[in-house]
């Protein structure tokens, strides 16, 4: 039997509703036996009744409900249908979430799901991926879980901490990915993970551009070049001691990102690095984003909006030229 | 699924509305191309979503019907009737759903999240309630530039209305007091989610005293219906009157979109009266009335699908969009893209 | 400003509420306290702002006058009263205000953000709207966790209800029936803006049933009216009716905040009916139906005021919050912080 | 006669509707004789009769009629009363403002004007600095102006452009800042100004910080050490150019601003410093931010959660000992 990573975010849900009563799930069309957009509630709604439940079209209002819940003790999970509608709940989240336990020492243990990122035909409003918005201010955990084996444990540990978590979940992974079984073993929230040991250059990554790093080293493992590879899976927190041992270790850099190119989290990897491991670097690190305009709706657009294997390895070759 | 006569009685009774046929030809057209596009998607032609009108043709055509040349139409995700009703060409469908370069998104954009602005029809973005205060920005900018006798119309679903952004415009719509018309069709579905996880009115139409609109209702089934009382509205829009709203009472007789089987959707609310096929019910009302006769009718459906598969044809030889080739600067101040450089 | 009689007949010809005596003494020591916040603002010993509730004490008292343990009170900026009631110490609002390290937001927010959740009362955010979801989270919370008979009530102006917070989260209230009360206060400014660039329906009362509440309308000057129906609103929510609109109408009697001297507000409106200030008309009842003689009050203004100096004079002399000595950690999971050391 | 930071605002306010037809002004309590929270319209509604609208208080419903104003000719100007209250106008911003013309090709030339940034008091939710959320999605221009002159001619600029503008005027300085008379010259938007040539370190910085930034310059000079100061103006675009040529002079860049730590200018600053002009740095660079927290209420909390001259100066001795 295999898992996908959608599957191992149903299973991380199916697990949070069984072990304990705290946990309901709040979102668009996750109910009945329809179980959401992209199926990640199928069948959680009939094995738990009256926990999966259906919104109205209200997202600033979805995750308002679930602070107050998360205020009285609950353990809410928000669905929002697309991370790009999230936009609309982005005060609760940033002012009334962010701020609540540090204003009146009340935790808000809410996990808002944001499906996100880019997907063949997409688009503008659903490919987005968020997370250097939502890490930018105060009082949030930020997750990009990369791996069918995060997805499920990260899931778990976001709904367990005291803290509002935002866990952006891959679109494009949720079936391209799968394991052989769920995970029993886990990193904890907050560490980065070495995916790919290497010798030459430090590609920093998270969620599906992971994969696309991979699959560069791959390809210059051929060459007798070894590059490594490191997970972020958690943004915020962001793991600069395990980012900083790599660039120790190979002493070149590439931070890319499938976000927007202005700021975002490879900037904030490269600041950290050029400030706190300046002297690690042998050579200017760099950085691969999405282009600067939305996300194009057609696949001849989208493969070059992104960063893509090809356009990856040529930043290597780059950086290592220097 | 076709009605009996009876479940029609109110439309048999009056003189068809000077519109009707137009409106019937525009509505069929509109299920040939659907059906077209509906299966172009099956056969893996199409990126993406694919979302159809099918069950509320008679609402949106009314909807593009009564406009005119200055008027501004913010069509949402069924309004393909609407939109040809108001003059969007075939061909520009064709294009946006199959991503010809030459379409008016030119593949930046897909499927319904199109338009034209120049020509009045704004392309939606997705967020629902996104569009409502950017007609009452249009149609406010037009007073302001003096022009006269303009209205803006805009759709929504009886989910969107739930949104803050749909609240929001159509109450500073009001206070801006400008000739807005919002046609909100309650097809008792949204996606997957029916009424009651999305409201709890007894009505949505209870809503417009509450914005200080006038509110009609309209069954959404019966085209002689939806011409009278939206082209009413329109003209009370024309006329300086309130801000209207038409809300429309319907089944969605698709899925969400063409990837959803849409097994939700209950066996007795397809018994409902607002589950009729506004088409069917339509075509019955032609035949009962001599106004088309079978053959005509055989006719207009050859003639409808040749000018659907046309726009198709011309739509499939256009070339895609390039990667290489494409102008990746946002802003239209090209001094001011920022860097284009870091963006590899 | 005191007005004659009969313009608060209709509350005379009725036997005193039960709690109006009650109700009285808050409204009286809100207008005492607020008075001692606007001069210890005037004197330079208040950063930042103060808002003021003068003229709505009636519908603020009420609001908080009728819940109980368990119950949840989400108020905002005019709602000193409704705190009082509700059970919040004098000396956490003077604390609040003056920014001591002890109060309940320990010099991290000011003036009017400021709450006890774990107390069932929420501290405010200042985004207009975004607590009245909240309320509805926790309503539905403590169904889940099995708890009966809570209601949860939450205020909002006239103003407030133009954002899209406010109807999403009414309008979740009404699908979800949760026992909320909404109690609107129409003040007839937001800030500087009267009602006709804020709303253009006739009266707010009207949004109640297009969400599917039941509404009800007060007379804010009117302490019994206020007490009757607001605690009438409280009661049919927590007997499980749908939720509750309550939308009372006064004139905002100070600036928006202290810093504002309000000129805007028109010589005309000030003569209205909803103008009167409601403890003036409490305190003229009181004297006529002799529930409390002039010497009575007199007492009662010395004990409520000396209340309100010692409250002051106890936030006075804590110690305010030290930079150095903060925790500069906005989670509570502190292993999870964010680098500390890149803030210096 | 002087003009103040904030009567440059409304000076470039009342030059735009005398001059240009189609410019209007568009938000909460700035018509009558009100003219604002701030009173940054103070006496235009009376002099431009029908063309300075107060609106309800919708943020979301502001912006998108803004954007239909816009795209039908007019040139709008949004006042949010704070920058804060703009997290509820994000979406129309972000998705329906930036997109518009790559994707329609119809220029949304509105000006959105933020009331940005801390002052005493003012607590979490009437201090924030936003312009690191809005650079990072496409399609929008983000300016800050730092000085009389520049909050004057930028405003002008800003409702010329054809995009989208979002404009921070920083609070604090409303007041606190005075020139002698409105300018008659101007930089261009997009280019950033050396305020204090120097040679020993570059503090690059924007908004209200190029003044910290200038007083620690001050101090820095009875030592005989000599700091550049480079105020950004535009944060998008970046003026990477001017940016580099200044730590081509220096060897040693310190970013300071005032937005919360995590990602924002400081962090895009370094990374393009980092990325394309590694080999000017004679040490790491370093930045200074807000504190990770929301903007505390009181004045002792504020002062520290702030960079401030002290830190600033600790950082640069800190920069300049490597
Ligand atoms: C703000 C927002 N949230 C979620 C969505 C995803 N979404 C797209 S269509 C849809 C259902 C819309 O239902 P309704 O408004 O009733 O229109 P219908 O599809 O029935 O015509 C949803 C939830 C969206 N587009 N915008
Ligand atoms: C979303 C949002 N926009 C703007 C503001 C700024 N603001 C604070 S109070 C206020 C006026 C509120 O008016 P109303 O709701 O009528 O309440 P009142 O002050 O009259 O009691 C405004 C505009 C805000 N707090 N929230
Ligand atoms: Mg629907
Ligand atoms: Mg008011």
């Amino acid at each position: 039997m295999s898992v996908t990573y959608l599957e191992a975010i149903r299973e991380a849900q199916a697990k949070l509703l069984r072990d304990d009563d705290r946990v309901f799930i709040y979102g668009q069309d996750i109910a009945g036996k329809f179980g959401g957009a992209f199926k990640a509630t199928k069948g959680l709604a009939e094995q738990f009744p009256g926990r999966v439940l259906n919104t109205p079209i209200s997202e600033d209002a979805m995750v308002g409900t679930a602070i107050g819940a998360a205020m009285e003790g609950m353990r809410p999970i928000v669905e929002m249908q697309f991370a790009d509608f999230s936009s609309v709940a982005l005060n609760q989240i940033l002012n009334n979430a962010g701020t609540q336990y540090w204003r009146t020492q009340t935790p808000c243990p809410i996990t808002v799901r944001l499906p996100s990122g880019g997907t063949k035909g997409s688009g503008p409003f659903h490919s987005q991926s968020m997370e250097g918005i939502y890490s930018h201010y105060p009082g949030l955990v930020v997750l990009t879980p990369a791996t069918v084996e995060d997805a499920y444990t990260m899931l778990i540990d976001a709904v367990a901490i005291d803290d509002p978590v935002i866990y952006c979940e891959h679109k494009y992974l949720y079936y391209h990915l799968k394991a052989d079984a769920l995970p029993t073993e886990k990193l904890p929230i907050g560490k980065a993970r070495v995916v790919r040991p290497g010798r030459d250059l430090s590609i920093v990554t998270n969620s599906a551009m992971v994969h696309e790093a991979l699959a560069v080293a791959q390809q210059f493992r051929a060459e007798g070049i070894e590059l490594e590879v490191v997970d972020l899976r958690s943004v915020k927190p962001l793991d600069t001691a395990t980012v900083l041992a790599s660039v120790a270790r190979t002493g070149r850099l590439l931070c890319v990102g499938e976000a927007f190119p202005w700021g975002g989290v490879t900037a904030e990897v490269i600041a950290r690095v050029a400030t706190e491991g300046f002297h690690l670097l042998d050579a200017a690190p760099a950085r691969i984003n999405a282009k600067d305009t939305p996300i194009p709706y057609h696949p001849n657009l989208w493969s070059e909006h992104r960063p893509n294997a090809k356009t990856i390895a040529a930043k290597v070759r780059q950086v290592l030229a220097e | 699924m076709l009605q009996t006569a009876e479940r029609g009685a109110s439309t048999s009774k009056n003189a068809p509305h000077e519109k009707y046929l137009k409106a019937f030809r525009i509505m069929f057209q509109t299920r040939i191309f659907e059906e077209k596009l509906a299966s172009l998607y099956r056969g893996g032609l199409i990126t993406g979503g694919v979302y159809l009108g099918k069950g509320q043709e008679a609402v949106s055509v009314a909807c593009g019907l009564f406009l005119q040349k200055g008027d501004v139409f913010a069509p949402l995700i069924r309004d393909q009737a609407g939109r040809s009703a108001f003059g969007e060409p075939l061909v520009d469908v064709a294009r946006t759903y199959l991503g010809s370069r030459s379409g008016p998104m030119r593949g930046r954009d897909g499927n319904i999240h199109r338009g034209c602005p120049k020509a009045g029809q704004l392309a939606m973005i997705s967020h629902l309630g996104a569009m409502v205060s950017v007609v009452v920005g249009k149609l406010l900018a037009k007073r302001m530039k003096g022009e006269k006798g303009f209205i803006g119309l805009t759709t929504i679903g009886e989910g969107g209305m739930q949104t803050g952004a749909t609240h929001e415009g159509m109450n500073i719509a009001a206070v801006e007091r400008v000739p807005l018309v919002i046609v909100a069709t309650n097809n008792h579905y949204a996606y997957s989610t029916p009424n009651d996880r999305q409201f709890a009115c007894a009505d949505l139409v209870d809503r417009a005293k509450g914005y200080g609109y006038e509110g009609s209702s309209v069954d959404g089934t019966d085209l002689a219906q939806c011409l009278e009382v939206i082209s009413a509205a329109v003209k009370h829009a024309r006329a300086g009157r309130p801000p209207q709203l038409v809300v429309a009472s319907t089944l969605r007789l698709a899925g969400h979109g063409e990837h959803d089987d849409a097994s939700y959707v209950t066996e007795d609310i397809k018994r409902e009266s607002f589950a009729q096929d506004a088409l069917q019910r339509t075509e019955q009302f032609i035949l009962e009335h001599e106004l088309v006769d079978r053959e005509g009718l055989q006719q207009m459906r050859a003639e409808l699908a040749a000018e659907v598969d046309e726009a198709v044809a011309t739509a499939q030889q256009e070339e895609a969009p390039v990667g290489s080739e494409e102008d990746w600067c946002a802003v239209s101040t090209r001094e001011l893209a920022d860097e284009p450089t870091l963006a590899e």
